[in-house]
């Protein structure tokens, strides 16, 4: 009996501080803060505080939530929480910074694949259910983004799998992060490096920051998907961007930098680990996101669509095809 | 000879498939098929002729003697290619029954005008 | 209380099924053609009586491992050859059989007010009968030449069925093409069995299994073999024979349709499993195995591309359906416990998910009189319990956790990858990636059925189109439940379902010896394949996960509900007759609302794009003239026999 | 807890649709000049949002002519609680020189209360920014008469 509550009592810590809702809400809402203060510096302006994200969430849930008249009220209300809940599902399987998943088992590589998805079918879904043609254009256009984006980051899973697994299957991320404990990190594999390359170029699509934001292009065609959403639901759907944006990066950096695990014991071993661990997924944002993002002008989707296929696809097939053969 | 029958039955099957590939007329493609279909029959049957057998029939001689003198052909493909012989008929009819329906609704037994479902 | 069931007693049920089904269908037509309530009550009886007695055979077939051998009038074999008709029913006819009963009563349930506006229902239930019958015959029979007949009698009430309304848009074109093709088919499967019939004088599955099996296969038996695979494959619409399949899929009555790629494609693939698994046992000689991938793969991409390009509801569910058996065929051809057991579920899943759709898909045709993609929209707000279980079964076939396609489909990933590594061929990873884009584009495709049907704005023409009755919403209803079931609780379907199934098709002696009598199998030279079934693979979900999940939706809603402002301006609906006000009203940019769908073709335009030439190629091909289509399945057909004489005389 | 941050929030992140009911497009370019770099109005947390459903403030531009006028009407009204109305220059405030014209129906107070008004042909850029921060503030104080 004692045993049951403790464990209520550890399970619910991990699904409701680290790494599950409050850890990962604040990672995320920080991480977009990062992105947008290091955009603004590059553009030479002071740009907005670092908590701004945090401060656009509040102030959303502060706001009035508008129900059109054509938008189906379940499936428009819904759509957020339930990507917000198979964010926090994917952090629950995460084995971050030496922290072993709670719900880490055989297999989970592929389940983190779709958990993935989910976050834009619910985009999908709700935009779909306002009722409005620019949020039809919108899903329309995420729907492509996420064929195009797919296509390399299946092949980037099935190399780093294949090399953390040799002749055995490895779907699972505890594999991974055990073949580089020695400190032999996969990016420092030369086969791999193509398809650090593709997972790099990945990360942007899949959140969807520009250049690669074509399904909510403002300018464009209204926010697309999120044309009718206003207060707290638009709240979630922007937090859920921002956790997707840590998620990202921590799944490159649980692929590619061995989870982050400095190895020191104890209970400040844990916290250097999850210090060292975010300041790499800000590294990674800065690198991957913001760079692009004030570098490059938004992309029509086709182009978008055959970039995916064709650059990044061959990136990530060559890691494939030198991972099989070396 | 029994390898005429063969040939004679890959020619038939080759000729109804070639008819159904190519002509046009809808009921010349379900001629086609009804030509795949004796085909096979010829073949079924030829497989259980064997060289000199009788009819598959007891007498009633055969039977007080307890065995059979007669050597007879294989029963079993005999029944099989009547089997064969009816669903064939029941092909083809139901086949000519739809080409009078689509004649009515189109208007056409051109195949290649029948053709609203495509893409 | 159950304890009347004995072995020797339930041995009696398979066949009793059968015939009930078949007497039934003229009953029908004698006694019900006027009266509706003497019409249903006899066809739910049939339907029901079929599901009990094969549910029935589950304790004894599929948990306890027996293996039912029963001979039609107890013609025994005599000296060693089979000469009567036997039906034996192991884990997996059993399995197949369970997935036909399930369909044949709720279609049958379905049918009552789907079909009530149409004339001369006794002629539909006669054939739906017939169908049915003929597909659980097939399934469950021993006997190789019985089993033509009965793909006979499904091709005949098939191609009636769909024609049945052919006062519908192409319904007797797709008949007749479908009938054609249908009978190329089963013409090359007799011409098949005559040749083998020429090579073991026998036409007992098992015995021929058992004559077959000793030594290296002759080129009558390989022609056989061929031939029949080709048939077997036109029965199940793999690629080159599937066009005529999406035809008769759109056109006939939903419910038909729901019986097509719920049981009868499943046949199909039945009839593959026991040709190359138990008949020739050829399923461990590598190529044969990387034939069939090549064309379960090839099969999956072109279904799905082809379902993208679509613009009909019930079109798009067709090509899925030739889709999805290309997942079933390539899982199965691995050979791998983990493969067969994985494409076993997914054509459970199929069965359940793509009924779903179809049922929902019938609904609409059914309420709003049109399942053209680019006509409807906003239906969600009209028929909501309708777009709920259309969403459980497009989730499950887009295989998102935690409905059931996600677990066979992981499953299927699973299996061909393990398949790349142990075997060190890169095309099984190749496949694995195929795989997986298809199911990004089965997901792309339902988004599409999604936002052009139930979301969006409703055209004004379906102002009034109300919710289907509940005799139709039943079915769904228990189709969904069963497709979230067994996504959570698939442990116990694999189980106790699927391992005994795919150790039936591993465990050849075992059917031989049953049928035949002991010791037929190792007198013959026959073994079992080294693979068996693996029990308890890695799960996907942790049970007490589940109360985690729950309570974390619980916060997420607690988050947004107390964050939010509670005292006023909340969530603000306004009645829909008060359109005028404009806070409520859609924004246009400032414009006044109005009637604006992004509709199905509008669809996924820069895809489209960057593969217009595939688009026009692959459209191109499905031309719609019969004579394509023919020589596609004889094309088909000539590649399997050059294939099979390849392998088998140069290896 | 959440409603303290909620208040605090609410003036620090005011997202601003732009209507142009007509205006010569001064106005215009000098709200585009506020975001550039060298005013960046970012660092308060100003944004310029695609659909009038996110939005906290409607800066409107120009004398509302007739064809604009039920436009503007119903932009505004999607805007959801709380929110604020800015007019940019002297047009929305006084129609300025197309005061008396056929098609000119101003001045925008006619139509809604204006929280803010900032005037001048066109206000500079520092004056928008000023202006629009004292928007966000009165937004900050309609969400707390909405708490009461």
């Amino acid at each position: 009996m004692l045993d049951i509550i403790i464990n209520t009592i550890k399970n619910a810590g991990f699904v409701l501080v680290f790494p599950g809702i409050l850890f990962v809400s604040i990672a995320g809402l920080l991480l977009a803060g990062i992105d947008r203060k290091v955009l603004a510096r590059m553009q030479k302006r002071k740009g907005p505080p670092i908590l701004q994200p945090v401060y656009d969430f509040f102030k959303l849930m502060g706001k009035e939530t508008i129900i059109p008249h054509e938008a189906n009220k379940t499936a428009f209300l819904g759509a957020p929480i339930v990507g917000f809940v198979s964010l926090v599902v994917i952090m629950l399987f995460l084995p971050i910074a030496g922290f072993e998943a709670p719900f880490g088992i055989e297999g989970d590589l592929v389940i983190i694949l779709y958990l993935l998805t989910i976050p834009a079918v619910a985009l999908i879904i709700g935009g779909s259910a306002s009722g409005s043609p620019f949020a039809g254009i919108g899903i329309s256009r995420e729907m492509v983004a996420m064929m195009a984006y797919e296509l390399p980051l299946v092949i980037v899973l099935l190399s780093v799998a294949k090399v953390a697994g040799g002749d055995s299957l490895a779907f699972s991320l505890n594999t991974i992060i055990d073949a580089q404990a020695g400190g032999e990190l996969f990016i420092t594999k030369w086969q791999l490096i193509p398809a650090v390359l593709a997972m790099l170029l990945v990360i942007p699509a899949e959140v969807g920051t520009q250049p690669f934001d074509v399904a909510e292009a403002e300018t464009e065609i209204c926010e697309g998907p999120l044309v009718e959403y206003s207060g707290a639901p638009l709240a979630m759907f922007k937090l859920n961007t921002a956790i997707k944006m840590f998620i990202m990066t921590a799944l490159f950096s649980v692929l590619f930098l061995g989870g982050i695990n400095l190895g020191i014991e104890g209970w400040y071993g844990i916290v250097l680990n999850v210090v060292v661990l975010f300041a790499a997924c800000a590294v990674l944002t800065i690198l991957c996101m913001t760079l692009i993002h004030a570098i490059c002008a938004r992309l029509k989707i086709e182009h978008m669509f055959k970039f995916y296929w064709t650059v990044v696809t061959a990136l990530a097939a060559i890691s494939l095809i030198l991972v099989w053969i070396f | 000879m029994i390898i005429v029958n063969y040939v004679v039955a890959v020619l038939l099957l080759v000729l109804g498939l070639y008819a159904v590939c190519t002509q046009k007329n809808l009921i010349k493609v379900v001629l086609g098929l009804g030509i795949i279909d004796y085909g096979i029959n010829l073949l079924i049957v030829s497989i259980g002729w064997n060289d000199g057998g009788t009819a598959p029939i007891f007498t009633i001689s055969d039977l007080i003697n307890g065995v059979s003198s007669n050597f007879f052909v294989d029963p079993v493909p005999q029944a099989l290619t009547l089997t064969s012989i009816v669903i064939g008929a029941c092909v083809d009819a139901m086949a000519l029954a739809l080409v009078i329906m689509i004649y009515r609704k189109y208007k056409t037994i051109n195949s290649d005008e029948v053709r609203r479902i495509r893409g | 209380m159950f304890d009347f069931l004995t072995i020797d007693f339930v041995r009696h049920f398979p066949v009793i099924a059968v015939m009930g089904l078949f007497l039934c269908a003229f009953l029908v037509e004698i006694f019900g053609a006027k009266n509706k309530y003497i019409r249903n009550t006899i066809v739910l009886v049939a339907a029901f009586g079929a599901f009990a007695l094969i549910t029935s055979l589950v304790k004894p077939v599929l948990f306890d491992g027996e293996i039912l051998a029963y001979w039609m009038g107890n013609w025994e074999p005599v000296s060693g050859y089979a000469i009567g008709i036997g039906y034996e029913i192991d884990a997996l006819n059993m399995f197949f059989a369970l997935l036909v009963v399930t369909t044949i009563l709720l279609a049958a349930i379905y049918s009552i007010k789907y079909m009530a506006r149409d004339h001369h229902l006794g002629h539909y239930y006669t054939l739906f009968l017939m169908l049915s019958g003929s597909v659980l015959g097939l399934v469950l029979t021993g006997d190789i030449f019985n089993m033509f007949v009965m793909i006979e009698i499904m091709t005949f009430a098939s191609v009636a069925l769909t024609a049945f309304r052919n006062n519908k848009f192409g319904s007797l074109e797709a008949a007749f093409k479908y009938l054609i093709i249908g009978s190329i088919g089963s013409s090359m499967t007799l011409a098949g069995i005559a040749l083998l019939y020429a090579q073991c004088h026998t036409l007992n599955m098992a015995q021929i299994s058992a004559v077959l099996g000793s030594g290296a296969l002759s080129p009558t038996s390989i022609c056989a073999f061929a031939l029949m695979f080709a048939g077997f494959g036109v029965k199940s619409y793999i690629v080159p024979f599937h066009a005529p399949a999406a035809d008769a899929y759109m056109t006939a009555p939903t419910s038909i349709s729901m019986v097509f790629s719920g049981m009868v494609n499943k046949a199909g693939v039945y009839g593959m499993i026991r040709l190359v698994y138990v008949i020739f046992r050829a399923m461990d000689i590598t190529p044969i195995q990387l034939f069939l991938v090549t064309f379960g793969t090839i099969t999956m991409f072109i279904g799905v591309t082809m379902a993208l390009a679509q613009h009909d509801f019930k079109r798009l569910l067709a090509f899925h359906s030739i889709s999805q058996i290309g997942y079933v065929i390539t899982a199965v051809s691995l050979c791998t416990a983990l493969g067969l057991e994985a494409g076993l579920f997914h054509a459970m899943n199929h069965t359940l998910f793509k009924g779903l759709l179809f049922l929902t898909a019938g609904a609409v045709l059914y309420a709003a009189g049109t399942t053209d993609l680019d006509k409807l929209g906003g239906l969600a707000k009209k028929m909501p319990k309708t777009a709920v279980c259309f969403l459980i079964g497009a989730f499950s076939i887009s295989g998102l956790p935690p409905f059931n396609g996600f677990a066979s489909k992981w499953m299927i990933y699973q299996a061909t990858f393990e398949k790349a590594t142990t075997t060190g061929n890169f095309a099984y990873a190749f496949v694995t990636v195929v795989a997986l884009v298809v199911s990004v584009m089965t997901l792309a495709s339902f988004i599409k059925v999604t936002q052009a049907v139930f979301f969006g704005q409703l055209p004004a023409n379906l102002r009034d189109v109300k919710e289907v009755p509940l005799l139709m919403r039943i079915p769904m209803w228990i189709m969904s439940a069963l497709c979230i079931l067994t996504g959570v609780f698939y442990n116990f379907v694999q189980q106790h379902i699927l391992v005994p199934a795919a150790n039936a098709a591993f465990g050849v002696t075992k059917y031989i010896d049953s049928m035949m009598g002991e010791g037929t199998a190792a007198a013959s030279g026959i073994s079992d394949y080294a693979v068996q079934g693996v029990e308890g693979i890695v799960s996907i979900w942790n049970p007490k996960l589940w109360l985690i999940l729950f309570a974390i939706v619980l916060i997420a809603v607690f988050i947004v509900i107390l964050t939010g402002d509670n005292t006023r301006g909340r969530v603000l609906e306004k009645s829909e007759e008060d359109s005028e006000d404009g806070k409520y009203a859609t924004f246009f940019g400032g414009e006044k609302s109005a009637h604006s769908h992004v509709s199905g073709s509008d669809l996924f335009w820069g895809f489209k794009h960057d593969f217009k030439g595939y688009f026009k190629f692959i459209q191109g091909m499905h031309s719609g003239v019969v004579n394509d289509y023919a020589l596609w399945v004889v094309v088909g057909a000539a590649l399997i026999v050059v294939f099979m004489f390849a392998t088998f005389m140069f290896i | 807890m959440f409603k303290k941050m909620i208040a605090k929030s609410m003036a620090k992140s005011p997202w601003i649709y732009h209507v142009n009911t007509g205006s010569c497009n001064g106005c215009d370019i000098e709200l585009v000049a506020v975001l550039t770099p060298r005013y960046d109005a970012e660092r308060f947390g100003f944004k310029l949002a695609g659909t009038p459903r996110h939005a906290d403030i409607v800066v409107v531009s120009g004398p509302i002519t007739s064809q604009s006028k039920e436009r503007l009407i119903r932009t505004l009204e999607q805007v959801p609680e709380p929110k604020c109305v800015v007019s940019i220059g002297s047009c929305p405030r006084s129609c300025n020189v197309f005061k008396g014209s056929y098609s000119v129906e101003g001045p925008l107070e006619k139509y809604t209360h204006v929280d803010v008004s900032i005037a001048g042909c066109t206000p500079k850029p520092e004056a928008i920014i000023e202006g629009l921060y004292k928007a966000a503030e009165i937004l900050a104080e309609k969400r707390e008469a909405m708490n009461k």
